[in-house]
This record gives structure tokens, C-alpha cells and sequence, in this order.
């Protein structure tokens, strides 16, 4: 491949970068995917932390339960 | 309750088994699709808007075509293409009112309460497509033939065209009524329709103003090549096989 | 028991039975496990606020919709696998007549005569509709219809093929007094045939009942005897939705 | 919180750097090692891109309609997850097929769009006919149904890419040599290794990337169902979706 590329080596060069370019918009696509699912996890985790104390399963209060939940809560944040 | 008392005299009768209706026979698919038709052809003569509809589209569409191509007549593969292309999309809107006068007034569930076999409603539709389309090409054609075309065809140009015609009509029909099952179901029925048949239809195009340009040469009607015409018999019967397997997926719920 | 009009073959007592009927849309159950069996020849009347799957059941039932779970038989056919069976012997009266508006009455219940096989409808379509005194508006296109003749038309398209079961939704619904009487004998208790029918009135449908079922959210709240269940039960099912968010 | 391992598994990736690597090795090849085309000179190069991507996009789509029918005779949700990501995937690389496609033909025609090269043509139509699906499912609000009416359509469409390619090579008469069919063997040593390594990887980085979003599409829909026996309204991302909603089993 010493020789300069030939005339039309630009559109060679152009076909490859689309099919990159198309690989990585895919990619970039499933990673902000990806992120919004980890995110949304992370909330339902908390929920599941906060009221795990209070009663299981029932609807959460927004006041929150005043013993073990609270404790846990500070911890909970640190990670 | 007293059981048989009631103002009405023979109502005794009513609940009495009435020997005939006791044997009852399950219709044949091909009767109950006569049924569907007749009802179908009896709704479109009773409010006449669909076929009415297609009729004006295609004369506005030749218009369209004499002011878009700056011409006065066109012959050959032009004249083929500005045919069938007013032909598709008139087409496409007797597609979208197939299913329509079922759907609002409950018609469809009518029919899904009777003993019949599913494609039934098929065979119907695509009947009733196919007449639709044979009954616009009655006037469209020679209405065409006589705005845009620049030859004049003989009579024997007319039957290979006719047969082109009727080969094309079916090929739409069956694509129709299956693309015309799925989009009533949907909520933007119209815009399923169109983007749905347009692709479908791009072989039986093909076919078609391919078979029908040697027709309207402007140096005299040349032999109809078979080759099209075998895509659109093929085109027709693969997809008519094809909605008769799927079919009773569209219609069960 | 009433005197069980004669059909045919006597399926072991019970000519509609559901178990653990469970049907959904998408994830929202709309029925949650509904199980009867009504007894040939008998009525059943199924109570329920809206939404609570009473229409929902019917369609299952007259194999319009597929169960999703469960089964459902009707005249000793599984709506499912031999639904093909059972729809010759099914009258389904819903909230839409299945009636074409450009169509007249003659030719609607032609259409639907011809539908079902009948060999001679002429007969048959004349004598219900002297039955329900339309004949003398027969030839009238049937958007020209009052709401309740359009109504006693679809009776008479519901029991046109002589069905031994009769499906009804709310089949009294705005239908005045002199009208509801005219459809007794087509699709009454006087008409003898098995019927599960859905009505939103405690007492007037425990009068017509044999057997009461009561709906909620697609649960089976209640299931008895008509005898047995008062008004007031029926009552209940309605009064305490505040808590339930009407699906 | 879930290890990226456990959500998506070793063996996916395990399989992405195969496919990374293969694919990698068959461009090198094509670059390096397979001699320039004696007919269309350097251009040819895009051969080696264009066909793996094509071929790969027609398999997508028969694989969509198969899972299709087996979603059709089994009514296993599972099966309609497959069909759809699996004709998902093959649109964008239907996307990739076009455009390299096009560049191609503008490398050894002149133009742009080159109407008289048969494949070409029929992917842009196959192209917008599927299109359609992701439209044709947003459309329908019924959960079963969409389902139901999406498979249909998948089979149809599988059935219509074959006759479309007929009836597309019957209306272009074929003047110029067409390097696809060449494909078929008879291409010199040198650039059928390099072609078939670039297809190779081509048919694994779809595998990847399939599972990659079946596997994120499971773990949206454990997501929800967790949300929702937790009776947690308000981050729910309510609204309806094309994708086909599975409940875990």
C-alpha cells in the first residue's frame, strides 16, 4: 500500500468510517440505555432500603418510619 | 313467571323447535363469502362513496399528470407509468375503506359469531377489492385513453390489456385485503394502509407497467411479453397462499 | 328446575361452564380466575361495576376472544378448541347491533341468516319480526331506527338461528317497559333457553336469575343461588370502589 | 447492585470480543492482503464492508420471520422479543448496507444512487417496507394484538424480500459485472479469505449487539415488573412503547 491511494481510495475510506460511525452511534444508544436502566434501579434500591424496615410490601409513607429506617438511610447514602 | 302467557298470539311458536332451523348445516366458506360480497357490493350500490371516490381521484390524477409533464399525450413505458401509477393510488384508497364499514358498525363481529370458516372474510374482501378495481378500470382506462394517450390500440391491444389489467387488479386485491386486515386494527388506519401496501406493491408495479408500455407504443401495439405477466401470476399466488396461512391470526383476537 | 326445553343432546347438566377463567389486557387482568357452571335451560346473571369484565366474560364465552387462561365450555364444546362447534348454537346480544345502517331490517337478518346456514330464513326472519312488530318498518333503512327497535332487531339477529344458548349484555338497556316485554319470549326466561345475562339492576336482575354472579376488577366477588343472594350484596359490589381505582 | 457480569453474562462477552476481532482481522485482510481487483481497482475495497453488511441484514430479517411464525404457533412472548430486536438489528444495518451501498456506487460509477445495480435497489425497498414495522407496532395499543399483528407482518415481509429480488433483477436488464455474485466462489484465493473472515465477523458482531439488546430489553422489563408489584407510580416511564412488553416468567 505504498502508492498514494487512487483516486476514489477517499470513498474506500469514507465506507468504512460510515459503518464505524454507525457502530458507535448503536453503542452510544445502548449506553445511555443502559445508564437510564442502572438509574432507575438505583431509585427502586433505595425505595426497597427506605421501607424495607417499615411494613413489607405496602405502600411507602412519605414520612418514613422513624426507627431502623433512619439509621440505615445515612449509610445507605454513602455509597 | 308463567311460561307461555304473553299478549303476543303465536309467540307460542317461537319457542317451539321449528323443524328446518332444528337440522342446521354449516354454511360452505364459499357461501358465506357470497353472503360477504353481496352485502359488501349491496352497501357500496346503497351508499355509493368508495368506488365514486376512486373514479374522481383518477381523472384529478390525469389532470395532475398533463400539467406536471407539460405534455399533451404520452405513449409507451410513459403512458404505462402515468396509468398504473393512477391505478395504485386510487387503489390504495379503496384499501383503506375495505374494512372500515365492518369495523364501525360491528360487522366484523357478526361474522366472527357465525360457524364459518375465517377466510371466508377474505376471499369476500378480496373479491370485492378486485370488483372495486375492475369497476374503476371500466372508466379510468378509457377515460385515460382518451385525455393522455397518444396512440390509438386496437381491439386485440384491448384484450392483452384487459388481461394485464385483470393479472395486476388481482395481484393488488390479495396485498390489499391482507394489508387492509392489519391496518383496520390500528389506530392511524390510513397512514398503516399507504406505507404499508406502497412496498408490497412495488413488483406488481413493476410488472405491470412493464407488461403494459409495449402495449401503448406509439409505433403500434408490440407482443406482450410473457415474462411480466408470469411475476404478476406468480406475485398473486404466492401472496394469496401467504394471507390465506395468516389470516385467521388478523381476524382472532 | 324448570322443565329444560328439549335440545338435542343433554350435555351433563351444565350447559355453560367457566374454570379459572383468566383473561388479560396486557398485563391488567381483565377476568382473574371466574368459575361457574350453569345448568341447561337456566339463567345466569352476572353483576359487576363497569370495567369489572362482565363484557369481557360474555366475548370469551361467545369464543370472540380467546381465553387467556383457564377454560370455558358452552353445550359441552371448550370455547378455545372447538369454538368452531359452538358458534352455530350461540345468540350473542351485545352493546353494538352488529347491524349495517345502510342495510334493511330484512336484509341485515338475511345477510346474517345466510351467515348461519339457515336453508329457508324467509319464514323464520318474517315471524320474528311480526314477533317484535317491526315488519311493517322491515323494508326502512335501519339508521332510521329508533334506538329501541334497533335494539329489538338485534334480538331478533341474536336468536335468529335459534340458539340453544343465549349470551345478553345488558340486553334491557334503553328499552322502555312495552319494548322489554316484546323481547321476553325471544330472549327472556320465557324463552327457555340457557342465558348468562349482565344487568346493573340488584333487583330487577335477581328476579330473572336462577343463579348470580358477582364481578370486581375482573375477581369473582360472589356466586349463588338467586334465592340466596339478596339485593344488598349485590349493592355492595358497587358501593365500595373509592378505595379501587376503576380499571 | 448488579455486577455488569451477572446482567449481561460472560458469555456475551466472550462473544463481543470475538466479534471485535474477527471483524478486525478481515478488514486488515481486505486492506493488506487481498490484491486490488483487476476490473474496478481500489473502489472494490467497499466490497468487503458493503456484501457482509447486506447479507447479514437479509439473515436478520429471516430470522425475524421465523421467530416470527414460532411466535405465531406458540403465542411465547419470548419469541416475539426475538423477532423484534432481531428485525430492529437488521434495520440499521439494512442502513449501513445502503450507505456503503451508495458510496460504493459513487466510488465506481460516478453517482450517488445507481438505478441499474439490482441489489441495491430491492434493499432500499426491502428497506422501506420495514420500516414500517416499528410504526405498524407503536400503532396498535392492544399489547397481544401488537404482537400478534407485528409477527404477521414480519412473515409477510420475509416472504416478500425473495420475490422482491425477482422482480427487481427482472426489470433491470444487467450490463455491468455484477462483484456480488462473484461472492458465490469464484472470487481469487486472496480476496475470498479476507471476505468470508469480514462476513464472519460481520455475522458475530449482529449476534453481539442482538443479544446485547435482548438481554437490556429483559432486564427493562424485570425493572418494571419489580416497579410495579412495589406500587411505585412515579418514575415508572409509563407511556406506550413499540417494544414488546414480556413478563418475566
Amino acid at each position: 500500500m505504498t502508492d498514494k491511494l487512487p483516486e476514489n481510495g477517499g470513498y474506500v475510506a469514507a465506507a468504512y468510517l460510515v459503518f464505524l460511525a454507525l457502530l458507535l452511534i448503536y453503542v452510544a444508544i445502548m449506553a445511555t440505555r443502559a445508564g437510564r436502566l442502572e438509574r432507575e434501579l438505583g431509585d427502586v434500591l433505595d425505595i426497597v432500603q427506605r421501607d424495607g424496615a417499615g411494613e413489607p410490601g405496602a405502600g411507602r409513607q412519605a414520612t418514613g418510619g422513624s426507627g431502623p429506617a433512619e439509621q440505615r438511610a445515612p449509610r445507605g447514602s454513602e455509597q | 313467571m308463567p311460561h307461555h302467557g304473553s299478549p303476543h298470539g303465536d309467540v307460542m311458536r317461537l319457542q317451539t323447535r321449528s323443524p328446518e332451523v332444528a337440522q342446521r348445516n354449516t354454511p360452505s366458506t364459499f357461501g358465506a363469502a357470497r353472503a360477504v360480497l353481496q352485502k359488501d357490493l349491496r352497501l357500496e350500490r346503497r351508499a355509493p362513496q368508495t368506488l365514486v371516490a376512486m373514479t374522481l381521484f383518477s381523472a384529478t390524477t390525469y389532470v395532475i399528470f398533463h400539467f406536471a409533464l407539460d405534455r399533451d399525450s404520452v405513449d409507451g413505458q410513459l403512458a404505462s407509468g402515468v396509468l398504473w401509477v393512477t391505478m395504485l393510488l386510487a387503489a390504495l384508497l379503496g384499501i383503506g375503506r375495505l374494512f372500515v364499514s365492518d369495523r364501525d358498525e360491528g360487522g366484523l363481529e357478526g361474522f366472527l359469531l357465525a360457524p364459518v370458516d375465517r377466510t371466508a372474510l377474505l376471499f369476500a374482501k378480496g373479491a370485492a377489492l378486485l370488483a372495486f378495481l375492475l369497476a374503476l378500470q371500466l372508466v379510468a382506462v378509457p377515460l385515460f385513453a382518451l385525455l393522455l394517450l397518444g396512440p390509438t390500440p386496437d381491439a386485440g391491444t384491448w384484450l392483452q390489456l384487459l388481461l394485464v389489467l385483470v393479472l395486476a387488479d388481482l395481484g393488488i386485491a390479495v396485498v390489499g385485503t391482507l394489508v387492509a386486515a392489519i391496518a383496520v386494527q390500528t389506530r392511524a388506519r390510513d397512514l398503516i394502509t399507504s406505507i404499508l401496501a406502497l412496498p408490497l406493491l412495488v413488483p406488481v408495479m413493476i410488472g405491470a407497467s412493464n407488461a403494459t408500455a409495449p402495449l401503448l407504443a406509439q409505433a403500434g401495439a408490440e407482443p406482450l411479453p410473457g415474462r411480466w405477466l408470469a411475476l404478476l401470476a406468480l406475485y398473486s399466488l404466492i401472496f394469496g397462499l401467504l394471507a390465506y396461512a395468516v389470516f385467521d391470526f388478523l381476524v382472532e383476537d | 328446575m324448570k322443565a329444560a326445553v328439549a335440545t338435542t343432546e343433554a350435555p351433563q347438566g351444565a350447559a355453560v361452564t367457566a374454570t379459572d377463567l383468566v383473561r388479560r389486557y396486557g398485563e391488567r387482568p381483565a377476568l382473574d380466575g371466574v368459575t361457574f357452571a350453569v345448568p341447561a335451560g337456566s339463567t345466569l346473571v352476572v353483576f359487576g361495576p363497569n370495567g369489572a369484565g362482565k363484557s369481557t366474560l360474555l366475548r370469551v364465552l361467545a369464543t370472540l376472544l380467546r381465553p387467556h387462561g383457564g377454560s370455558a365450555s358452552v353445550l359441552g364444546c371448550d370455547v378455545q378448541r372447538q369454538g368452531w362447534s359452538v358458534r352455530g348454537r350461540i345468540g350473542f346480544l351485545g352493546h353494538d347491533p352488529l347491524l349495517y345502517g345502510d342495510l334493511s331490517a330484512r336484509e341485515n337478518l338475511d345477510y346474517h341468516a345466510r351467515l348461519h346456514g339457515l336453508r329457508d330464513p324467509g319464514r323464520r326472519i318474517a315471524e320474528l319480526l311480526a314477533a317484535t312488530g317491526l315488519e311493517r318498518r322491515a323494508q326502512d333503512r335501519v339508521h332510521t331506527y329508533s334506538r329501541g327497535m334497533v335494539q329489538r332487531l338485534a334480538a331478533c339477529r341474536a336468536v335468529l338461528h335459534d340458539p340453544e344458548v343465549l349470551l345478553l349484555d345488558e340486553p334491557r338497556a334503553n328499552l322502555d317497559p312495552a319494548a322489554g316485554e316484546q323481547l321476553e319470549p325471544l330472549i327472556g326466561r320465557a324463552s327457555g333457553r340457557t342465558r348468562v345475562v349482565t344487568s346493573h339492576d340488584p333487583a330487577g336482575g335477581l328476579a330473572e336469575a336462577d343463579l348470580a354472579l358477582g364481578l370486581r376488577a375482573g375477581r369473582q366477588e360472589l356466586l349463588g343461588a338467586a334465592a340466596a343472594i339478596s339485593a344488598d350484596d349485590i349493592a355492595a359490589l358497587y358501593a365500595d370502589t373509592h378505595g379501587m381505582v376503576p380499571a | 447492585m448488579p455486577t455488569t457480569r451477572k446482567l449481561y453474562g460472560t458469555r456475551l462477552m466472550l462473544l463481543s470480543w470475538a466479534a471485535v476481532a474477527v471483524l478486525g482481522a478481515g478488514f486488515a485482510l481486505a486492506a493488506f492482503y487481498a490484491p486490488i481487483e483487476a476490473d474496478q481497482g481500489f473502489s472494490q475495497k467497499i466490497f468487503y464492508v458493503h456484501v457482509p453488511l447486506a447479507i447479514v441484514t437479509l439473515c436478520g430479517f429471516v430470522f425475524g420471520g421465523v421467530s416470527a411464525i414460532q411466535y405465531l404457533r406458540s403465542g411465547d412472548p419470548r419469541h416475539d422479543l426475538r423477532s423484534y430486536t432481531a428485525i430492529h438489528q437488521s434495520l440499521i444495518f439494512c442502513v449501513g448496507a445502503l450507505i456503503t451501498g451508495s458510496l460504493w456506487a459513487k466510488a465506481s460509477w460516478g453517482q450517488w444512487w445507481v438505478w441499474d445495480e439490482p441489489t441495491l435497489v430491492s434493499f432500499l425497498i426491502v428497506f422501506l417496507l420495514y420500516a414500517t414495522y416499528q410504526p405498524l407496532r407503536f400503532s396498535i395499543e392492544d399489547p397481544e394484538r401488537q404482537s400478534r399483528y407485528a409477527a404477521v407482518f414480519a412473515v409477510v415481509a420475509g416472504a416478500f424480500v425473495p420475490i422482491n429480488f425477482i422482480a427487481v433483477r427482472l426489470a433491470d436488464p444487467l450490463i455491468h459485472p455484477r462483484v456480488l455474485n462473484q461472492a458465490g466462489g469464484d472470487l481469487p484465493g486472496e480476496m475470498r479469505i479476507a471476505f468470508y473472515t469480514s462476513l464472519v465477523g460481520m455475522a458475530l458482531l449482529f449476534v453481539t449487539l442482538y443479544r446485547f439488546e435482548m438481554a437490556s430489553k429483559h432486564a427493562r422489563a424485570q425493572l418494571k415488573s419489580i416497579k410495579r408489584r412495589l406500587g411505585e407510580h412515579a418514575t415508572s416511564t409509563g407511556g406506550r412503547s413499540a417494544a414488546p412488553r414480556i413478563t418475566p416468567s
